[in-house]
């Protein structure tokens, strides 16, 4: 299992920079893909099957599918690829990478002296759906709403 | 090495013997469409045209296997790999027996609904990297069709699994020694017999290879064994969505005593891969639209007051 | 079982969420932007289930559930800006935005 | 609401019935090299050149089948023999472009040229399916036994007047027909 951990990891971490340094934006949204779908696995590692599935089924699945359906709409073909690396040319990376080496050393200072070896113990869907509609049904309700609000307004904008 | 559930020996022969039937749909299909369209069908090579599977597996491998210069490659390539991939992994989780299956997961049927959903991906991309007019229309068609019916598809199978009060296959199948889910969930079960033809996009709902009004679809452009995994793929997906129904709706392997459970599993999942044959020779295409207002406007309610009639007779038996 | 230092699975979330930081700044194309955006959400909801892990409790994972309805919605409303962004400047490059005219 | 189940559900679940009844019904196939379909004789197949009963040919080369022809298959030449009679020397049809329409047979003023019911024609050879007039002769008389061209309108020939030759029947006086 530990094992498993560790090549999820690493897949995630490389398809993810593979979706910040492609251009062809259909092969960077499949690398996405790959990187969700080794989040999903770590999930299962670390002992949540509920949230890597929907990881799995909501992220990979469906948000991923929209992402795919507007690049189809817009039609981006080689035009956009060509266009897409000509920006990327630009010395645009510095300091962003800069911004964020600094963010990410600051996070690794902060977690390199926490050390708590964890054990994974499975924390199964009826503890979580017990959670849910118990003390966080407030949450629930709320992201309901959320969603119902994204779907109006997503339907106002993209109308013609 | 012993026969139980997740040795190397169960994995290899479930493996070996669903792509085996996979295959032999081939035959079965243009057997059965033919019996139904009072013709003979394939009948010529082997016994009762039974070889005519070999025959079609020697063409497809000995075609040329094109990829178009025009297409975007390796998304073209990637593309009728993963639809055969997620659904062999859909069978992962699927118990056929008693000791007999690959995995048994406390999260199943989450499973299945992910890898299905992971299914779409297949034909969109396989449509979009083709960069063809009529593949572009069909993987368009797809990706709304799929992630449409993967939702009335999840909510039906919601009124078994609080039924059963597991999402693990295994349990739902013992759950149903008293009596099969297909009774007091019946609405369920055509909400989900439906929702699966067009997850696995046949006929009657094939609107993304629509082959009248956009030549083959998303996979115009496929040729040889990239063709053919589609094929075997869409074949498979069909054998998966039976087997789903047999251990939903049907007791899985539970029969009376007098044949094996295995026995029992295939018979009632070839009842259903026969239902879905009669269904394409009987039933014709709908419309795009038809069919997507369909499923919105009339399965997607009728679904949900399922799931609330179901869960309000749980509670108000407890 | 073995045992997996947590420091290890927090450390992955922030190199992830690195990563999306460096996306969303760098890429000028929106759909681009949009998808770095999720790598950050989504190593935020990582981080969530490492630390639910921690305490063997199911409140992380709720936290993820939120964090994804959030990125739902938030994707269904960015891609429908993408698409009247679309439509008004026949481009995706997002700096044409940033041209101000009445 | 009950038009729509009616529409969505009972109609579809009597189709499915309907044809499912199919399966105890009798396959329509004729398994064809196995088993020779039935052919009538007026079915429009291989064209032929027939003889008359006495065994000339019929054909007179008055080139209307070859103007009928809408794929203009059908090539031939006129000759005269010792006598003075018109008679092809060669006749040639292309069956790769023949449609089998038949409108060869109705212009021939003769009889000789008729379809028969034989379709199986297939040919490795583009060439092979072109026929010459020793492949299209038959030495019979077709679909009609007893029709003779000379017998009926006769031709004037060296030294012989209509109706005067062998076997000939002298012309008709159409005067005489009256009342």
């Amino acid at each position: 299992m530990i094992i498993l951990f560790y090549i999820a990891a690493i897949v995630a971490v490389i398809s993810t920079l593979c979706v910040i340094l492609q251009s062809n934006i259909v092969h960077a949204l499949i690398y996405l893909i790959l990187s969700l779908l080794a989040v999903a696995v770590i999930f299962y590692v670390l002992g949540a099957p509920f949230a890597a599935m929907l990881e799995a089924i909501v992220y990979a699945g469906a948000i991923m599918v929209l992402f795919l359906f507007v690049i189809m709409m817009l039609n981006l073909g080689k035009i956009s690829t060509d266009q897409e690396r000509s920006w990327m040319k630009s010395s645009g990376w510095v300091a962003p990478g800069i911004m964020a080496a600094i963010l990410l050393a600051q996070l690794l200072n902060v977690l390199g002296d926490y050390e708590y070896d964890l054990v994974p113990v499975e924390v199964g869907v009826m503890e979580v759906s017990t959670l849910l509609f118990g003390p966080y049904v407030l949450a629930v309700e709320l992201a309901s709403i959320l969603l119902l609000a994204g779907l109006v307004s997503a339907y106002h904008l993209a109308k013609k | 090495m012993t026969f139980e559930v997740g040795s190397i020996l169960n994995i290899g022969a479930i493996l070996a013997v669903v792509i085996g039937v996979a295959a032999m749909l081939i035959w079965v299909e243009r057997r059965l469409l033919s019996l139904w369209q009072d013709r003979l069908g394939p009948n010529r090579v082997g016994w009762f045209g039974l070889m005519q599977v070999v025959a079609d597996m020697v063409k497809i491998f000995n075609k040329e296997d094109w990829v178009p210069p025009f297409s975007d490659r390796f998304v073209f390539v990637l593309a009728p790999a993963i639809i055969m991939t997620v659904i062999l992994l859909s069978f992962g989780v699927i118990p056929f027996a008693p000791g007999v299956g690959i995995a048994d997961s406390n999260v199943g049927v989450l499973f299945v609904l992910a890898m299905a959903s992971l299914g779409a991906y297949s034909v969109m991309l396989g449509g979009l990297s083709s960069d063809n007019k009529y593949a572009l229309l069909g993987s368009l068609r797809a990706a709304a069709q799929m992630v449409s019916y993967e939702v009335f598809m999840g909510i039906s199978m919601l009124g078994v699994v609080a039924l059963t009060g597991s999402f693990d296959l295994r349990e739902i199948v013992l759950a149903q020694a008293d009596g099969w889910y297909v009774i007091p969930q019946f609405v369920g079960f055509v909400i989900f017999l439906i929702a699966g033809v067009a997850e696995s996009h046949r006929l009657p709902f094939d609107i993304p290879e629509a082959d009248q009004e956009i030549v083959a679809g998303y996979h115009t452009e496929y040729s040889g064994m990239k063709f053919g995994m589609f094929f075997v793929g869409e074949y498979l997906g069909l054998v998966l969505v039976s087997s789903l129904i047999t251990v939903l709706f049907f007791g899985g392997w539970m029969g009376p005593g007098f044949l094996p459970p295995v026995i029992w599993f295939a018979a009632k999942a070839f009842v259903f891969i026969c239902f879905f044959i009669l269904l394409r020779a009987a039933i014709p295409r709908p419309r795009y639209d038809q069919l997507m207002s369909y499923g919105w406007l009339f399965l997607l309610p009728l679904s949900l007051i399922n799931l609330l009639v179901t869960a309000f007779i749980i509670l108000s038996s407890q | 079982m073995q045992t997996i230092p947590i420091e290890h699975g927090l450390i992955l979330a922030s190199i992830l969420f690195s990563l999306g930081l460096i996306g969303v700044l760098t890429r000028r194309n929106v759909i681009f932007v949009l998808m770095s955006l999720e790598v950050m959400l989504n190593a935020t909801g990582l981080a969530f289930i490492v630390a639910s892990s921690r305490w063997g409790h199911a409140e992380g994972q709720v936290m993820f559930l939120v964090i994804l309805t959030l990125a739902a919605a938030e994707v269904a409303i960015g891609l429908g800006l993408i698409i009247q962004m679309y439509r008004r400047h026949q481009t995706v490059d997002i700096s044409v935005l940033s041209e101000m005219k009445g | 609401m009950l038009t729509l189940i009616k529409d969505t559900l009972i109609s579809q679940v009597v189709t499915l019935w309907k044809v499912f009844l199919h399966t105890f019904a009798k396959a329509d196939t004729v398994e064809y090299p196995d088993e020779q379909p039935h052919m009538f004789s007026r079915w429009r197949g291989r064209i032929i050149l027939s003889r008359d009963p006495d065994g000339e040919e019929r054909c007179v080369a008055c080139n209307l089948c070859a103007v009928a022809c809408p794929v203009d298959c059908i090539a031939l030449q006129k000759a005269e023999d010792d006598a003075g009679r018109w008679c092809p020397e060669f006749f040639r049809i292309n069956f790769s472009r023949c449609i089998m329409c038949g409108f060869c047979e109705e212009a021939c003023p003769t009889n000789a040229i008729q379809l028969t019911p034989d379709f199986e024609m297939a040919e490795y050879e583009r060439q092979d399916m072109v026929w010459e007039k020793e492949n299209l002769l038959i030495n019979g008389t077709g679909k009609y036994h007893d029709y003779n061209f000379y017998r009926v309108s006769g031709m004037k020939i060296h030294g012989k007047d209509k109706g005067e030759g062998l076997n000939e029947a002298p012309p008709v006086d159409v005067r005489s027909l009256l009342p």
